[in-house]
């Protein structure tokens, strides 16, 4: 087994088993800090394909922006010992049958999927590529997809103030 | 130019009357613009009949087309022929009395008049407009206000009634919609589809098509047409609408109905009618008879005027069904008489109600002593309705009958005869109307000191008497510009 | 003096009607009153200027035309003409019309004096003479279909005139619908006709080479010939105008109108319209549906006996004159049945005779019962007697009018009568024992009124009778007059089914005979009332139910108010009524309940828990996708 | 780097973090962690699109870009559902999720 192989399913065995953790523990700071892990997995994965941008993406606005937010949002909103209340067993049953059965058939479905791989010599994504293909506006380009994400980010940023704040004349 | 400032003259009104500073300002420019509208369809009429002399025997006059959204072939086309400008004239005149009967709306004057008027922009546009998308698109902004006016400022279950209407008649659009996109659909102009009428008519649809479509559009506008059995919006409608509303709506809206039916029901789909119009004459002929019978056991003033309604609009669209010329220019008078004379009913009920406060027979009794004016007005509408010869309803519904007994066909005679006999029914209804309301000693001493009619009360009921005796004693002017067009539609 | 003046005998009543309508409050009872009598006199003169013109400056009678003009178009071959279409008939009428309308004008002037309704009177007066002048003139069917419904609706006005009483308005609804019922079946006689000769001339119609009316006889529905169907029901509408059994039921209501009223419309004029259409129409009934005629004789003959029987029991001056009137109508209407045509014809001129006589002297009678009731404020015959020494005048020419009326000779009712008993007796023994019958009842409950009023002990009155004023008296006199000697107008030479001079001879034999029923009714009126007597009193105890029957009018408005109140109000409307609310209203209705329903039953699907919407979304998918494997492999 | 790891391994792994996020997403009452299940749920996706890129069509690069916008809508999201929340919070003292129904019909 090659050492890639080996990194990889170590990888995905820790992203398996924090997200497994994320989502039961009950702790919900804890569970913040497994997503932490699950996502950080996921860096270490774009890394094993080359894709440092995209990795280091990942680890700054998910693993570090996106969990602390959360982390701050549970601190605003719960006590930090406070402990949640287990899911009832029907409510776990239906949904662990629903969601396995989705994993089993997905899996049924690319077990039985003969993957056509592709030959050609891989790209390079280095920082100006992704630059120049960011704001390019030929074909390939993403300057409008670019600019509709930006407004977007701006539309939830001033969303996310006016919903927020503390409303003036309520309190 | 002349047809697009019948849209933007009330338009603008509209717009205006939203801008006015308080309730004089509004009724002075609604009156003022609808008096220019009057003035206007006049002068329309005079081009009309100045062109028609000239030898101007072009299907639809004055017409146009703005490209409006080609990739769908929607395009505003406009025109009138012969029926058009009568139904204009006719619209015309009644949103103008319109205006004056409801010179005494105090609450939110500004939004009513606005609604109203643009209810009346929606009938104008319907009239002039020879594009069955836009025919259409005006018909919806026709009847879309209405559910306004009798929610907002109706009487009674004014909500139940509003939604009752509004509903109906939206049912009916769903069918008309269902009809005009098969029509639009199984046409070919030119290699693309289209949706002007006058194109449309040189289609030959194939029969398949005919035998879906023909109902749909013929349902679809008789719901507005009081159609039995889709007539029940009719009386809680009216009953609930203001004055003003109730004009319009049962003198011009449900004209709408009959003129729907036959430049877009019978003109495209000719077959088809021939074919299925015995369906449609079991059921108009039972709403004339049963209309009529219906009456006689009503009390309330506007229920009566309901459905002698319903029973009137159904003699327009029997008659329509009769598919000759001589029927369905009857049909169209009938229109034009029954707008005027039920425009005068429901002015003349609101005047009396505002002063009575009741709108049942028999709690009144003997206005004519203390309200001569009104009640006269009252008797030369009852008149007309019951066919009175001099006032317009005998025309128009003798022009049916004639008409509809030239059908060579007996079924077609017999069921005439049928609806002829109508004209009994109505006298005893109008009659015991007439005898309990006006005539008869007073039974309410209150009544004593009520005042007669207001200037603008007379300048309405004077109008629309003016207008009845007109086309009663002179029809034939009007009878030929409608015949002509009728040339056209029935081929 | 060309024909077109005629135009103004229409025109000028118009007018009144108009300006008195419109300006009703503005103008001073006299003057309108003045304005409507001195255009009717300017109408008569005219009108007697072209009857004169007519039959005395031309030699032949033909149909004239001096005005037409097109009103309404259907089709290329069917159109209302609105025009005047003068003959000996329509002259003769225009005569009629214009002098009876002249004296009951300037009479109402003197009894309608002090109304507060004074110049709508006038003018709903001046209204119905422009009608009924306007139907008599009618070029077309339709156009007489037009100005006899606004007859009716005259009519309706007039009786109607005192509204504030109920017992008026019930009477002016009642007449308007039987009429309008009889005008329904008119109608369809019309549109029947109309469909198979495409025409509504009449001198297309009645011409007797007429090749489509002679077709129309060929083809039949239901037995009959539809010729003679659209014939019977034309006639229907003129039994309806004229009161004919068994639509003779508003006639005696139609009494609540003021008297002169009653004197114009409802027994000179109006009434005998359905007389005038079955004339107008002759030639077309006797050549071609002689079984519709034989219809018109049967009912002329029933309803004459009917009304005249009827006529001895009642008790309301002016109810004996309207049953009166009915019988009398249907002798023109027997005449008109039994006649034949041209040489045969003495019962079509006596017909039109008798119209021309009886307009006189029952105008003159209702003039006569107006100027008593005037004085008197009350109309029960009972309470009424010894008026002659009170209204000497009026008691004069009441009875030259009793006695015309009763068929005495020298009197104009002598000779019209006669020509209508000879007609009867060539055609038919039964009718002429009916009619002569009738003659002899028609002369006792003309007597018994008489007898009643005039003589018999004096009454105790509220306020003294008096005699009526100037312009009362002088229509009555002038009247009076007419009754007198209108008889002896060789009627046949003007007036003919086939506008050929129709000697008509004296028959003596029939002549006696009528006479001397009318002598017999008149000495039984004359043993039972002429003073104060218990005859009359034990007869009718006598015959008991029998006479009850009669005094109630044989009960047919009974019948007619059970068929409806009872049977079209409560078994008919009232279900409608009803059923439009409570079936078709309520499925309406139902509809939207029902989607009303529904979506109160699937709303809880809308939870609102996020999560339960997580489930179904997801549970879907995986439903689509197995979907989609198992379909694919 | 990854020749030796066969495309189906890598997706089953993504699957499983998916329906594991999905598990959390239907299972938790809070709605912080209920965000925790779609931020798993979305990286599951990421993830897939980045590898889909490298193995199949490993000479473009757009399974990149699809995966960095991905992240940008997801940090949008996450700021506006967390403001969301703190506002619910504030007005009715809970995140639980089974007390936000006041919208429901």
């Amino acid at each position: 087994m090659a050492t890639s192989a080996i990194i990889f399913y170590t990888i995905s065995g820790v992203m398996i088993l924090f997200s497994l953790l994320a989502v039961t523990s009950r702790r919900i700071l804890r569970a913040a800090i497994y997503l932490l892990f699950a996502l950080a997995g996921t860096a270490a994965l774009y890394f094993m394909v080359d894709y440092q941008f995209l990795a280091a993406v990942q680890l700054i606005v998910y693993a570090g922006g996106i969990v602390v937010l959360i982390i701050f949002s549970v601190l605003l909103t719960t006590h930090i010992n406070e402990k949640l209340e287990k899911p009832t067993w029907g409510k776990v049953f239906i949904t662990a049958t629903l969601a396995l059965g989705g994993l089993v058939l997905t899996l049924f479905i690319l077990t039985n999927h003969e993957f056509v791989l592709g030959t050609k010599p891989s790209a390079e994504a280095t920082v100006s590529v992704i630059g120049e293909r960011l704001l390019g506006y030929q074909a390939g380009g993403y300057v409008l997809p670019f600019e509709v994400i930006s407004i977007l980010l701006l539309a939830a940023m001033i969303g996310a103030i006016v919903i927020a704040k503390r409303n003036a004349t309520k309190s | 130019m002349l047809l697009i400032s019948l849209i933007v003259i009330p338009a603008l009104t509209a717009l205006a009357v939203m801008f006015a500073r308080n309730a004089q300002q509004v009724k002075t420019l609604s009156a003022t613009g609808m008096s220019i509208q009057l003035i206007q369809s006049f002068y329309l009429l005079y081009e009309f009949l100045k062109e028609r002399s000239a030898g101007n025997s072009e299907t639809v006059l004055f017409g146009n087309r703005l490209e409006w959204y080609p990739s769908l072939h929607i395009s505003f086309d406009y025109g009138v022929d012969g029926i058009s400008v009568a139904m204009i004239l006719l619209t015309s005149i009644v949103i103008f009395t319109g205006v004056f009967a409801s010179w005494e709306v105090k609450d939110q004057a500004k939004e009513f008049f606005a609604s109203l008027i643009i209810l009346a922009t929606g009938v104008f546009g319907f009239f002039i407009s020879l594009d069955l998308f836009v025919m259409f698109l005006f018909f919806e902004l026709a009847v879309i206000p209405m559910y306004l006016l009798i929610g907002i400022w109706g009487s009674g279950k004014k909500e139940y009634s509003a939604m009752k209407l509004t509903l109906m008649l939206m049912a009916g659009s769903a069918l008309l919609v269902v009809g005009i996109l098969g029509i639009y659909f199984h046409s070919d102009v030119n290699g693309s589809h289209s949706f002007n009428i006058i194109d449309l008519a040189n289609q030959n649809f194939p029969m398949e098509m005919q035998r879906i479509f023909f109902p749909l559009t013929f349902i679809g506008f008789g719901v507005i047409g009081a159609l039995f059995p889709f007539h029940t919006w009719s009386p809680d409608g009216h009953s609930s609408a203001p004055t003003a509303v109730s004009m319009l709506h049962a003198g011009v809206l449900m004209k709408l109905g009959g003129y729907g039916c036959l430049k877009v029901a019978i003109y495209l789909m000719p077959q088809a009618a021939n074919e299925m119009a015995w369906i449609f004459l079991i059921l108009t002929s039972i709403s004339v008879i049963y209309g009529a019978l219906g009456v006689i056991a009503q009390t309330d003033l506007k229920y009566i005027n309901a459905y002698s309604s319903v029973s009137h609009c159904g003699l327009v669209l029997f008659a329509l069904l009769m598919l000759n010329k001589t029927a369905s220019n009857g049909a169209v008078l009938q229109m034009i008489s029954h707008g005027l004379m039920t425009a005068l009913f429901f002015a003349l009920i609101g005047m009396l109600y505002s002063r009575t406060h009741t709108r049942i027979v028999h709690e009144m009794g003997g206005l004519m002593k203390v309200l001569p004016f009104l009640s006269v007005c009252y008797v030369i509408a009852g008149l007309a309705s019951l066919g009175l010869p001099g006032l317009s309803g005998f025309v128009a519904e003798m022009t049916i009958f004639v008409g509809a007994f030239q059908h060579p066909d007996m079924f077609h005679r017999v069921i005439t005869i049928i609806a002829i006999s109508s004209i009994v029914v109505t006298a005893v209804y109008i009659l015991r109307v007439v005898g309990g309301l006006l005539m008869g000693p007073i039974k309410n001493e209150e009544y004593n000191n009520l005042k007669d009619a207001t200037w603008y009360e007379r300048l309405a009921t004077v109008t629309l008497i003016a207008a009845i005796v007109i086309i009663g004693i002179a029809p034939l002017w009007l009878s030929d510009i409608i015949m002509e067009s009728l040339g056209v539609i029935l081929r | 003096m060309s024909y077109s003046v005629t135009i103004f005998i229409l025109i000028l009543p118009l007018t009144v009607f108009v300006l008195n309508g419109l300006l009703s409050n503005k103008l001073s009872h006299r003057l309108a009153g003045w304005l409507a009598t001195g255009s009717m006199g300017i109408a008569t003169v005219l009108a007697w200027l072209t009857a004169y013109n007519y039959f005395f400056q031309s030699s032949s009678y033909e149909k004239l035309i001096p005005f037409q003009i097109t009103w309404l178009r259907f089709t290329e071959t069917l159109q209302i003409d609105m025009g005047i279409l003068l003959d000996p008939i329509s002259v003769m009428m225009l005569v009629v019309i214009t002098t009876v309308s002249l004296m009951v004008f300037l009479y109402s002037m003197g009894y309608m004096q002090g109304e507060k309704g004074f110049i709508r009177y006038f003018s709903f007066l001046s209204l119905f003479s422009f009608s009924m002048l306007g139907l008599v003139v009618a070029t077309n069917l339709f156009q007489l279909y037009m100005f006899w419904e606004l007859v009716g609706v005259s009519s309706y006005l007039l009786i109607g005139y005192y509204y504030d009483k109920p017992e008026a308005v019930a009477a002016a609804k009642k007449a308007f619908i039987v009429t309008r019922f009889a005008d329904f079946g008119f109608l369809v006689g019309i549109l029947l006709l109309s469909y198979y000769t495409g025409t509504f001339d009449f001198t297309k119609i009645t011409n007797p080479e007429n090749a489509a009316i002679a077709g129309m006889t060929g083809i039949s529905f239901m037995g009959l010939s539809v010729l003679t169907l659209a014939l019977t029901l034309i006639f229907m509408g003129g039994a309806g105008k004229s009161a004919m059994f068994p639509l003779h039921i508003w006639l005696p209501d139609a009494m609540e109108g003021p008297t002169p009223v009653s004197a114009l419309i409802h027994a000179a004029t109006m009434v005998v319209a359905g007389v005038f259409l079955v004339a107008r129409m002759f030639p077309v009934f006797s050549f071609h549906a002689p079984e519709a005629l034989d219809a018109v004789a049967f009912i002329g003959a029933f309803t004459l006996l009917f009304a005249a029987i009827i006529a001895c029991t009642q008790t309301d001056i002016k109810r004996i004159l309207a049953f009166s009137t009915m019988s009398q109508i249907g002798y023109m209407m027997l005449a008109l049945g039994v006649s034949g045509y041209g040489s045969e014809g003495l019962g079509f001129t006596a017909s039109m005779f008798h119209l021309f006589t009886h307009a006189f002297f029952k105008a003159l009678l209702f003039l006569g019962a107006g100027s008593i009731i005037h004085a008197l404020h009350k109309n029960d015959i009972r309470e009424m007697g010894n008026l002659r020494k009170h209204q000497p005048i009026t008691h004069i020419v009441f009875l030259i009018a009793c006695l015309a009326i009763a068929g005495i000779p020298p009197f104009a009712g002598f000779f019209s009568k006669d020509e209508i008993l000879s007609a009867a007796f060539a055609s038919n023994p039964i009718y002429f024992g009916i009619a002569a019958l009738a003659a002899g009842l028609t002369a006792f409950y003309m007597f018994r009124l008489y007898f009643l009023v005039f003589w018999g002990n004096e009454r105790t009155y509220e306020h003294s009778p008096h005699e009526s004023p100037v312009l009362m008296l002088i229509p009555m006199i002038v009247l009076a007059i007419g009754s007198i000697f209108t008889g002896f107008i060789p009627f046949g030479n003007f007036v003919s089914s086939d506008s050929q001079p129709l000697q008509a001879h004296l028959n003596v034999t029939v002549a006696i005979i009528s006479v001397m029923m009318a002598i017999l009714g008149i000495t039984v009126a004359w043993i039972f009332y002429k003073k104060e007597s218990l005859l009359p009193e034990k007869i009718s105890n006598m015959s008991g139910a029998l006479y009850h029957t009669v005094v109630r009018k044989f009960y047919i408005d009974e019948i007619y108010l059970f068929i409806t109140r009872k049977i079209i109000f409560n078994l008919i409307s009232r279900p409608i009524a009803w059923f439009d609310r409570h079936i078709i209203d309520a499925f309406m209705d139902f509809t939207a309940t029902a989607t009303n329903w529904v979506s109160k039953e699937i709303k809880g699907l809308q939870s609102g828990q996020l999560q339960h919407y997580g489930y179904i979304f997801l549970s879907g998918v995986i439903l689509i996708v197995l979907v989609m494997i198992f379909t694919n492999t | 780097m990854m020749e030796h790891v066969p495309i189906s391994h890598v997706l089953m792994v993504t699957s499983t973090m998916f329906f594991i996020g999905a598990y959390g997403f239907l299972t938790r009452r809070n709605l912080v962690t209920m965000l925790i299940g779609v931020e798993l749920m979305l990286n599951a996706v990421n993830i897939n699109f980045v590898i889909f890129d490298r193995y199949l069509y490993p000479d473009q690069i757009e399974g990149h870009f699809f995966a960095l916008f991905i992240i940008a809508i997801a940090a949008a999201e996450a700021a506006v559902a967390i403001a969301i929340f703190i506002n619910l919070y504030r007005n009715i003292r809970s995140i639980d999720v089974e007390k936000v129904d006041n919208m429901k019909y």
